[in-house]
C-alpha cells in the first residue's frame, strides 16, 4: 500500500539527509585544518579553496532537498479543501441530539436487559 | 497508528454516524488490547465505540467498554451522562433521566445533559415539549450552534418551515462560510417558496464550493422556475401567488445561471455510467 | 529549586478551591451579549429582512435588559464592586496565588544574595563572547573576569527561567511551580488597567452593543452574487458593483 | 378495484435503506409495472435520509425517476417513508405534500409508510402501511398485506406481496447486514459514482437471495 512506500521514501530521505549533514561536518573540519596550517606556515589573509566551500554549499543543497522531500504528503490548506472532507452525514448529524431507541432496535432486536446502574 | 485508528479518528472527527463501521475496525483492537497505541486520544476512542455499539445494540461490548472508562474517570460527569445514554438505549427512559436530572441538579450549567434531555423527549414522540424545551435552552446558550440546527430539524419535522429557516438564519450567522448551511437553507426557502432567496443561497454554496451537485441543481431549479413564473405572468401561472421572486436577478442573467448549471452538471455527470448521464441528459432536456 | 517548585505547585493546589461556577443566569447573559457581537460582525451573511429582525429583537432586549442577570440592578449605579461575595472570592483568590509566588521567590533570592553575594558559582566548560557578561556576572563589578565565570545570582535567574521545562516534565504543562508566569503576569498588569475576575457592567455592555447595532448599515453578501458565480466559472469577465436600491 | 402486489426487489430495497438509516425519516419511490388494471411495484429507488422534508432534491430525483422509468416502460407510482419517530405510522404533512406530486403525474399513486414495529423478525407481515389518496386527502387502507390473497381492499384497493418468499429473503439480507450496499439519492449528490437508479450491486444481491 502507499503508506509503506511512504515510509520507505521518508528513510530514504532522512538517510540522504544525514550523509549530506557528514558532508557538511566535513567541510567545516576542512576549513578549521586549513586555517590552522595556512596559520602556522603564517600567510596572513588565508580565503577557503573553492572544494571545501563548494562541499559546504553543495551539501548544504542536498540536505535542504532531502528534509523537505521528507516530511511527507503536503495538504492543501485551503478552506473549501478541508469542507471536502466533511458531507452533509457529517455536518447535520447533531451528536449530542442522537436517539437510541430507533428503528434499528425492531429490526435487531435486544437480549432483554436489566437498567444499567453507575456502581 | 495503525490504520483502523487512523481511519476511527477520521469518522470521529466527520461526526457522521457510522456505528457499523466503527464497531467493525474496533473489534480487533479491542481484542488484542492494541487500543493504547491511540495514545492520548484512547479515552476518545472508548466514547467513540461505546457509542456506536449502544447505537448498534451491542450493549456488551458496550458494558465493557464503560466499565473501562468508569474505571479511570469514576465520577465524571462525562461518564454518567454515557449511564444516561446505555439505558436510553436498552429501553429505560425513565431511569436515564433519573441520572440526567442528577446531573443538572449538582451542576444546572452542564449542557450535555440538558440536551439529554431534549433527545429524550424525542426519543419517545414528545416532539413539541422537546421544541419548548429546546427553545428556553437555546435562551440561555444561544450560540450553540448544533442546538439551532436540531431545532430546525424539529420544525422541519413538524412543517414549521419559517421557523426553521430562522434558525438556520442564525447557524449562518455563526458559521457563515460553512456552504452546507446555506445548502439546507436554500432549501428551506425554496419549499417555502421564496424562489429569490432560495436562487442566492444556492449560488453561495457553489461560489463557496467548487462543482457542488446539489448547488448546480438547485440553480437549475430555481433559475427555471423564476423565469417560468415571471413569463407567464404572476396571473396566469397556476398557485403562482405564494412565490416570491421579486429580488430575482434580470432575464439575461437567469438564462445564463441557467446554462452555466447545464454546462457544469454535464461535466460533472461525464464519468458516470450510461443509465445516470441518460438521465440527467433528458432532464436537462439536451 | 526545583524541591521549592514542587512545593510550590502543591501548595498552589492545596490553596486554591474549585473556581466559583458560573450559575446559569450568568451564562445567560454572556451568551446574549456573544449573540449580538455575532450579529454585529456576520450580519452581511443573512438577508435584510432576518438581519432586521434580529436587530430589532435584540435591541429591544438590551434596551429593556431581558437578559440581564440581576434586573433590579439595571438603573443603579455602577455595581459596588466588594458588594457581591462572589468577587471578593474571585479577587482573593487571585491575590493568593500571586502570593504564593512572589514570596518564596524573595526568599530564596533575599537567601542568596545575603549569603552569596560576589561569589561565583561555576565555570562553564566553552568559552563564550564579552556580551554574555551582563547575563553571566550580575552582582559582580569585576570588568576584567573572564565570561566563563558565573556568579551566584546569574545562575539563579538562569535556573528560574531554565527549570521550566523540568517543571513541566514532572508536575505536568499547566503547573504553578513556574516563577516565570508571575512575572510576565506582574509586568502585563499594569498595562491590562482591568484586573480578572472584576466584575463587568453588562447594562453599560448590552447598552453599547445596542448602539453597535443600530447603527449598522446593512446589505446582504448575496446582493451580487450571481456576478461573483459567473465571473467564478468563467462566464464574466468582471463584477459590477452592486446597485445599491 | 386496483391490486398492487410487491416484488421482493421492491419491497427488500425499500427495507435495507430505512436499515441503512434506522435513526433518521428516509424516503423513497416505487417503480410499478402496469397490467390489465393490475399494478407490480418491481423496483424502489431510494431518495433521501436528510432533509426528507425539503422539496428541491425530491423535485429533481422525482424527475429524474420519472424519466428513467420511462426507458424502462415502467411508471413511478409508488411513494415509500418511514419516519423518524418509530411509534409514527401516520403520514405526516410533508410526506402528504410530496406524495401529491407523484398524484399530479399518475393518479393511481399509493403511498406506503414503514411500520417500524413490524420490522422485527417474528413479524408475519409486511411493514408497509398504504395511504390511497381519495377525496383530496390520503386515506390509510387498513386490513392490507393480510395472508389471503384479495380479502382485503373493501375500499377499492388490494395489497399482496408478491410471493411468501418476500419477507423471508428480506429478513435475511437484513440479518447480513446487506443495507451498506444501497445508495440512495441523497448519497449520489454527494459522489455521482453512486448509482441510486440501478443500484446494481444490491439489485443482484437480492435477487440471490
Amino acid at each position: 500500500m502507499s503508506s509503506s512506500n511512504d515510509s520507505g521514501a521518508k528513510l530514504i530521505s532522512k538517510g540522504i539527509a544525514v550523509v549530506a549533514f557528514l558532508f557538511m561536518l566535513h567541510s567545516g573540519y576542512s576549513a578549521r585544518e586549513y586555517l590552522l596550517y595556512s596559520k602556522s606556515i603564517g600567510r596572513q589573509d588565508p580565503s577557503l579553496p573553492i572544494d571545501i566551500v563548494l562541499e559546504c554549499l553543495g551539501a548544504l543543497a542536498v540536505m535542504t532537498i532531502a528534509v523537505v522531500l521528507g516530511v511527507g504528503e503536503l495538504r492543501p490548506i485551503s478552506y473549501e479543501a478541508e469542507m471536502k472532507r466533511y458531507s452533509v452525514d457529517g455536518i447535520y448529524s447533531r451528536p449530542s441530539f442522537q436517539v437510541f431507541n430507533h428503528r434499528g432496535r425492531f429490526l435487531h432486536p435486544l437480549k432483554p436487559a436489566v437498567a444499567i446502574t453507575e456502581k | 497508528m495503525s490504520s483502523s485508528l487512523k481511519l476511527l479518528a477520521e469518522i470521529r472527527q466527520s461526526s457522521e454516524r457510522r456505528p457499523f463501521e466503527v464497531l467493525k475496525l474496533s473489534e480487533p483492537l479491542l481484542n488484542k488490547g492494541s487500543i493504547s497505541q491511540a495514545g492520548d486520544d484512547v479515552w476518545l476512542v472508548y466514547e467513540q465505540v461505546f457509542i456506536a455499539a449502544i447505537d448498534e445494540g451491542e450493549i456488551d461490548v458496550a458494558k465493557a467498554v464503560l466499565e473501562i472508562l468508569h474505571k479511570r474517570f469514576g465520577g465524571s460527569q462525562r461518564v454518567k451522562r454515557l449511564y444516561g445514554m446505555i439505558n436510553e438505549a436498552v429501553g429505560y427512559p425513565d431511569e436515564a433521566k433519573k441520572l440526567y436530572d442528577e446531573m443538572l441538579e449538582k451542576d444546572a450549567t452542564n449542557v450535555l445533559a440538558s440536551k439529554r434531555l431534549i433527545a429524550l423527549l424525542k426519543s419517545q414522540g414528545q416532539y413539541s415539549i422537546a421544541i419548548q424545551e429546546l427553545v428556553s435552552y437555546l435562551d440561555t446558550h444561544g450560540n450553540d450552534f448544533e442546538a439551532w440546527l436540531e431545532l430546525a430539524h424539529l420544525y422541519l419535522a413538524n412543517h414549521l418551515y419559517a421557523q426553521a429557516a430562522f434558525c438556520l438564519e442564525e447557524v449562518i450567522l455563526q458559521q457563515p462560510a460553512n456552504h452546507y448551511f446555506h445548502l439546507c437553507y436554500a432549501e428551506v426557502n425554496y419549499t417555502m417558496g421564496c424562489l429569490d432567496i432560495a436562487l442566492k443561497e444556492y449560488l453561495r454554496v457553489v461560489e463557496l464550493s467548487t462543482d457542488n451537485v446539489r448547488g448546480f441543481y438547485g440553480i437549475k431549479l430555481a433559475a427555471d422556475r423564476i423565469l417560468d413564473i415571471t413569463s407567464h405572468g404572476a396571473g396566469k401561472s397556476r398557485d403562482s401567488s405564494h412565490f416570491k421572486v421579486e429580488n430575482a436577478p434580470q432575464k439575461a442573467t437567469l438564462e445564463r445561471l441557467s446554462q452555466l448549471a447545464t454546462e457544469r452538471l454535464v461535466a460533472i455527470y461525464s464519468g458516470t455510467n450510461d443509465a445516470t448521464k441518460k438521465t440527467v441528459e433528458a432532464w436537462l432536456k439536451l | 529549586m526545583v524541591l521549592v517548585g514542587v512545593f510550590r505547585h502543591q501548595l498552589t493546589i492545596l490553596m486554591t478551591g474549585q473556581p466559583p461556577k458560573p450559575d446559569v443566569k450568568d451564562i445567560r447573559q454572556g451568551k446574549a451579549l456573544l449573540r449580538g457581537q455575532t450579529l454585529a460582525q456576520n450580519n452581511s451573511y443573512i438577508p435584510t429582512a432576518a438581519f432586521i429582525e434580529r436587530k430589532k429583537y435584540l435591541c429591544q432586549a438590551y434596551e429593556d435588559g431581558t437578559y440581564l442577570k440581576d434586573k433590579a440592578s439595571k438603573d443603579k449605579s455602577p455595581t459596588d464592586l466588594m458588594a457581591d461575595p462572589k468577587n471578593m472570592e474571585v479577587m482573593m483568590d487571585g491575590m493568593k496565588k500571586q502570593m504564593m509566588g512572589i514570596v518564596p521567590q524573595t526568599l530564596i533570592m533575599g537567601w542568596i544574595q545575603f549569603f552569596f553575594s560576589g561569589f561565583i558559582l561555576i565555570k562553564l566548560p566553552f568559552p563564550l563572547g564579552l556580551r554574555f557578561k551582563q547575563m553571566l556576572q550580575s552582582g559582580i563589578m569585576t570588568p576584567n573576569m573572564d565570561v566563563k565565570w558565573v556568579s551566584s545570582l546569574s545562575w539563579y535567574f538562569i535556573n528560574l527561567f531554565g527549570l521550566r521545562g523540568v517543571f513541566a516534565l514532572i508536575l505536568g504543562g499547566e503547573n504553578s511551580a513556574d516563577g516565570t508566569r508571575d512575572m510576565t503576569a506582574m509586568s502585563t498588569m499594569g498595562a491590562m488597567g482591568q484586573q480578572p475576575g472584576q466584575p463587568q457592567d453588562f447594562n453599560k455592555q448590552f447598552l453599547s452593543m445596542k448602539d453597535n447595532l443600530s447603527i449598522i448599515y446593512h446589505e446582504w453578501d448575496l446582493e451580487n452574487v450571481e456576478q461573483r458565480v459567473l465571473v467564478k466559472y468563467g462566464k464574466q469577465q468582471r463584477i459590477f458593483k452592486s446597485t445599491r436600491k | 378495484m386496483i391490486e398492487y402486489t410487491v416484488s421482493l426487489q421492491a419491497y427488500a430495497k425499500a427495507i435495507l435503506h430505512c436499515a441503512k438509516y434506522p435513526w433518521a425519516t428516509v424516503h423513497g419511490l416505487f417503480l410499478a409495472e402496469k397490467k390489465d388494471g393490475k399494478i407490480r411495484f418491481v423496483d424502489a429507488l431510494p431518495l433521501a435520509h436528510n432533509w426528507t422534508s425539503l422539496t428541491p432534491m425530491f423535485d429533481v430525483a422525482l424527475q429524474q425517476a420519472q424519466l428513467y422509468a420511462k426507458t424502462k416502460g415502467l411508471a413511478v407510482c409508488g411513494y415509500y417513508v418511514a419516519n423518524e419517530d418509530t411509534g409514527a405510522t401516520q403520514l405526516s404533512a410533508a410526506g402528504s405534500l410530496l406524495a401529491k406530486t407523484l398524484i399530479a403525474v399518475d393518479d393511481s399513486t399509493v403511498a406506503f409508510v414503514v411500520d417500524a414495529k413490524k420490522l422485527a423478525p417474528e413479524s408475519t407481515r409486511a411493514a408497509l402501511v398504504p395511504y390511497v389518496y381519495s377525496e383530496s386527502q390520503w386515506k390509510e387502507q387498513s386490513g392490507a398485506f393480510s395472508d389471503t390473497k384479495g380479502s382485503s381492499g373493501t375500499k377499492g384497493a388490494a395489497f399482496v406481496l408478491e410471493n411468501n418468499r418476500v419477507l423471508v429473503a428480506t429478513r435475511k439480507l437484513i440479518d447480513e447486514r446487506a443495507e451498506v450496499g444501497v445508495h440512495d439519492f441523497d448519497e449520489h449528490v454527494d459522489d455521482v459514482s453512486l448509482d441510486w437508479l440501478q443500484n446494481t450491486t444490491i439489485s443482484e444481491r437480492i435477487k440471490t437471495a
